[in-house]
């Protein structure tokens, strides 16, 4: 049973190895293979995660090694949670993907595709489920090379650019990563994160430089790479630039594995000391920023999906600003928004991406009059964006609330205001994309004809995605008490 | 590079590289090297040989299959040891407490898993190696599609 | 202990850090792609040296411990470690290069800031 | 404007880590806190515990044996979007 979440990691694993030789065999059955494992690692999650909401966390310990000498996998509810997560809608969206690839991927680089695929739930598995300094970095930067590679196996130039771009910087932000663990190291001895917060205490008294220094480069690293606002100048256009699923899982998935791990990071090493040190106010401050900026910014955007990229740096404002405010419900909160936006995005995306299959137009004055041609896609995109805004019964809304509800525990109530404005802005650029959906006249009638649903492999994930978006909204005390929170 | 005097003494070197790098993988465990420098000493052979005699003379003797199948075989490989632990009662990649044999320390057959591994990895790195290579210099040459 | 003599006695580190800023300064200024590459790589190994004299003990040897050999030995976990580091920069090396090639490939050009241009008149 | 900026970014990082140098521990110093149990035991009983001689080689692949699978994984990413990138580039080359 303790071998379920090393084991749904090692699957996706083995499946990545094994694809490219499945490919060469029989090309169709890698697809479906790929598929396969994705909804194994599901299975495994899923027992993972029903294992440790009846007998709490349990450590692992990998090659039998106690934990000062070995690498230890640390499994508790928030992590069961973000597995749980991670490999629902990574599965969903390879479902998606089996269609869409055909036509916006080339022949060539497909198989790739779904070989990285694998990779990258793989390693987001291993990121949230690391107990280890040393091992962590190790998976974020082959989630960090995986997500870059499914961005430009697109292959137009406008791919390989944002593809590039996202590689510099994020590579930088691995960069000070490691400098931040090489200074860890130094003054602890140790890379087991609670052996270095059980030696911290007495480093904070004799190295406290190196520790403020340690910190920051920490913050900076994940903070490129998850676009904390003033770092996010990569985000939209690597994500408006790769295909549709692809896009779906770097938004809805990977942008929030790294906030996850910094917060792991953060309260499990550096716990002891923080309490001294204004991280928290800094954090709070770029996530208010991004959560306003971003969704101004979102307004000014033509293209559908730089418009769903600006809407996720805003969107990370808000996960970040409910795991910085620290209160129980804020931090519930938050972990419930990392699951509301990913599947809000990813059924965003995925409704753009077969926009994109069925018409070819990306803007979004070209959905006017699509709503009743493709009734499911824009009724999937439209309850999405009314969870977006913060519509009630929906799972937006409930993750919304218990951040609101979080910033007034914390004592910081500024905050809940700030939540209702950045609402109302997320209204003005949601509404009415879907309003000329619905209402508006094509403008030109020849353009539309022949355009109708796009086909059921794609329609299905996007309708589950959606109808678990509406159980989050009626039921939350199932997301809650699988993380724990009774309130 | 059509040079003679290249030529020749390339012939005469690759069969030292590799066994030296043969050496370099199979001691890992007992002296400075291992898997990943002995694959690099391997790659860099095949590298020496793409340079020297050009990539269609060299794809049709080491093809893209072959490289293919080295990597995955040897990843797979390294899970499998991995998985061996599981199988044997004991957690994912352990070596002693899953009866893998120790020997005695100092010489060849020793430690375990480990130069089990280190073979599979070796030969995975070594062909990794080949695949960048080729990846980054065939851009180059428009011979069709492969 | 003053500090110039701190400094003096950690000299390993402060060249460590040199290489590190001078890695960065690289990388923000020059808007050749493959002189952004080797900003990248020069960064990567300003770190790794830190992190490998974090390591060293005076006097120490590698570590392989056969019978006959006796300590010191050096730490052996940071040589361990930055194995792993280097593979991954290699990685990304690789990867890197291969966009900078299909990127000269797509636009003709090598400088960033012309890739730049020519982006957002395309838009 | 953008090289004088980045220099001043570039001077006040370098002034906060001549700070951090200053205060690190001791270069080569026995007993430093990285010099601690858990490197003592790797050097003590890798022999026993792993048979190998090379400690480098046990705590890569038998201590942290798990981090070296990601490593391999690591350069297999690289090959896959290297190859990915590559031929998805030529074959759009080709089409258009």
């Amino acid at each position: 049973m303790l071998h379920l979440p090393v084991l749904a990691v090692v699957i996706s694993l083995l499946g990545a190895y094994l694809i490219p030789l499945i490919y060469h065999f029989r090309r169709n059955l890698a697809s479906v293979v790929a598929v396969g494992i994705s909804g194994l690692a599901l299975c495994f999650s899923a027992a993972t995660a029903v294992y440790v909401s009846r007998y709490g966390a349990f450590s692992y310990l990998l090659g039998m090694w106690s934990i000062p000498w070995g690498i230890e996998v640390y499994v508790d509810r928030m992590s069961a949670f973000m597995m749980l997560v991670i490999s629902s809608i990574t599965f969903l969206v390879m479902l998606y993907a089996m269609e869409d690839v055909r036509h916006e991927l080339t022949e060539a680089p497909r198989k790739w595709y779904w070989t990285l695929n694998l990779l990258l739930l793989a390693s987001m598995m291993g990121v949230v489920m690391a107990g280890d300094l040393f091992n962590l970095f190790v998976f974020v930067e082959i989630s960090s090379i995986a997500a870059c590679g499914t961005i430009s196996v697109k292959g137009d130039r406008r791919a390989v650019e944002a593809t590039f771009r996202y590689l510099v910087l994020s590579t930088l932000g691995s960069g000070a990563l490691l400098l931040s663990i090489a200074l860890l190291y130094m003054v602890t001895g140790n890379l087991n994160m609670t052996y270095i917060s059980g030696e911290i205490q007495k480093a904070a008294f004799l190295y406290p430089k190196n520790l403020y220094a340690a910190l920051t480069f920490m913050v900076v690293g994940f903070g490129v790479k998850s676009a904390l606002f003033p770092l996010h100048s990569w985000l939209p256009d690597a994500h408006s630039a790769a295909p549709a699923p692809s896009s779906a899982v770097l938004s809805g998935l990977v942008v929030k594995i790294y906030i996850f791990a910094l917060f792991q990071v953060l309260s499990r090493v550096f716990g002891p000391v923080i309490a001294g040190i204004p991280v928290e106010t800094v954090v709070l401050l770029m996530a208010t920023m991004a959560v306003v900026l971003g969704s101004v910014l979102a307004m000014g955007q033509k293209e559908l999906k730089r418009m769903l990229a600006y809407s996720t740096v805003a969107q990370v404002g808000y996960v970040f600003m409910g795991l910085a405010l620290g209160a129980d419900r804020a931090v519930a909160g938050g972990m419930m928004h990392i699951l509301t936006h990913a599947l809000m995005k990813s059924s965003l995306f995925l409704a753009a991406g077969s926009v994109l299959y069925k018409t070819g137009k990306k803007n979004i004055t070209d959905l006017a009059g699509l709503g009743p041609r493709m009734p499911v896609t824009m009724g999937v995109f439209s309850l999405a964006a009314a969870s977006m805004i913060g519509v009630p019964l929906l799972g937006g809304f409930v993750s919304k609330w218990y951040l609101a509800l979080g910033a007034t525990d914390a004592g910081k109530s500024f905050y809940a205001l700030i939540i209702i404005v950045s609402s109302f802005l997320t209204a003005l650029y949601f509404l009415p994309p879907v309003i000329s959906a619905f209402f508006g006249k094509q403008p030109d009638d020849s353009v539309g004809k022949g355009i109708d649903e796009a086909p059921a492999v794609m329609l299905v994930p996007m309708v589950i995605l959606s109808i678990a978006l509406l159980g989050v909204g009626l039921f939350p005390s199932l997301v809650l008490g699988l993380l724990g929170y009774r309130g | 590079m059509n040079d003679m005097v290249v030529q020749i003494i390339t012939r005469i070197l690759i069969p030292f590289i590799e066994v030296f790098a043969v050496y370099v993988i199979f001691h890992g465990h007992i002296s400075p090297g291992g898997s990943f420098s002995g694959g690099a000493i391997l790659g860099a052979s095949f590298v020496l040989a793409t340079l020297v005699f050009g990539t269609a003379r060299f794809n049709r003797k080491f093809g893209h299959m072959v490289s293919q199948l080295v990597e995955s075989v040897g990843g797979s490989w390294y899970i499998l040891v991995g998985l061996f632990g599981i199988l044997a009662g004991a957690n994912f990649l352990t070596n002693k407490l899953a009866g893998f044999g120790m020997g005695r320390p100092g010489y060849l057959f020793s430690a375990g898993a480990i130069p089990v591994i280190t073979i599979g990895l070796g030969l995975k790195v070594g062909s990794t190696m080949v695949t960048l290579f080729h990846g980054l210099i065939e851009e180059e040459e428009n011979h069709g599609d492969h | 202990m003053g500090i110039i003599d701190i400094l003096y006695d950690n000299f390993h580190y402060l060249v460590a850090c040199l290489l590190f800023l001078i890695g960065f300064h690289t990388m923000l200024t020059h808007s050749n792609l493959i002189k952004k590459i080797m900003g990248m790589n020069i960064m990567d190994t300003a770190v790794f040296l830190l992190f490998i004299s974090s390591g060293f003990v005076r006097g120490g040897k590698a570590p392989i411990v056969g019978p006959g050999t006796e300590g010191p030995y050096v730490n052996p976990i940071p040589s361990a470690l930055i194995l792993t580091g280097i593979v991954i920069a290699v990685s990304i090396t690789a990867f890197a290069l291969s966009l900078i090639v299909t990127l000269y490939k797509q636009y003709g050009t090598l400088d960033a800031d012309k890739i730049a241009e020519l982006r957002t008149k395309e838009r | 404007m953008r090289g004088r900026l980045a220099l001043l970014l570039v001077l006040f990082i370098g002034y906060a880590l001549i700070l951090t140098v200053a205060e690190m521990p001791l270069f080569g110093e026995p007993g430093n806190p990285a010099d601690n149990m858990v490197s003592h035991r790797y050097l003590e009983s890798s022999v026993q515990d792993t048979g190998a001689v090379n400690v480098v080689a046990a705590i890569i692949l038998d201590y942290r044996a798990y981090d070296t699978l990601g490593e391999a994984t690591v350069l297999f990413t690289a090959i896959s979007a290297t190859t990915a990138a590559i031929v998805a580039a030529k074959s759009r080359g080709q089409k258009t």
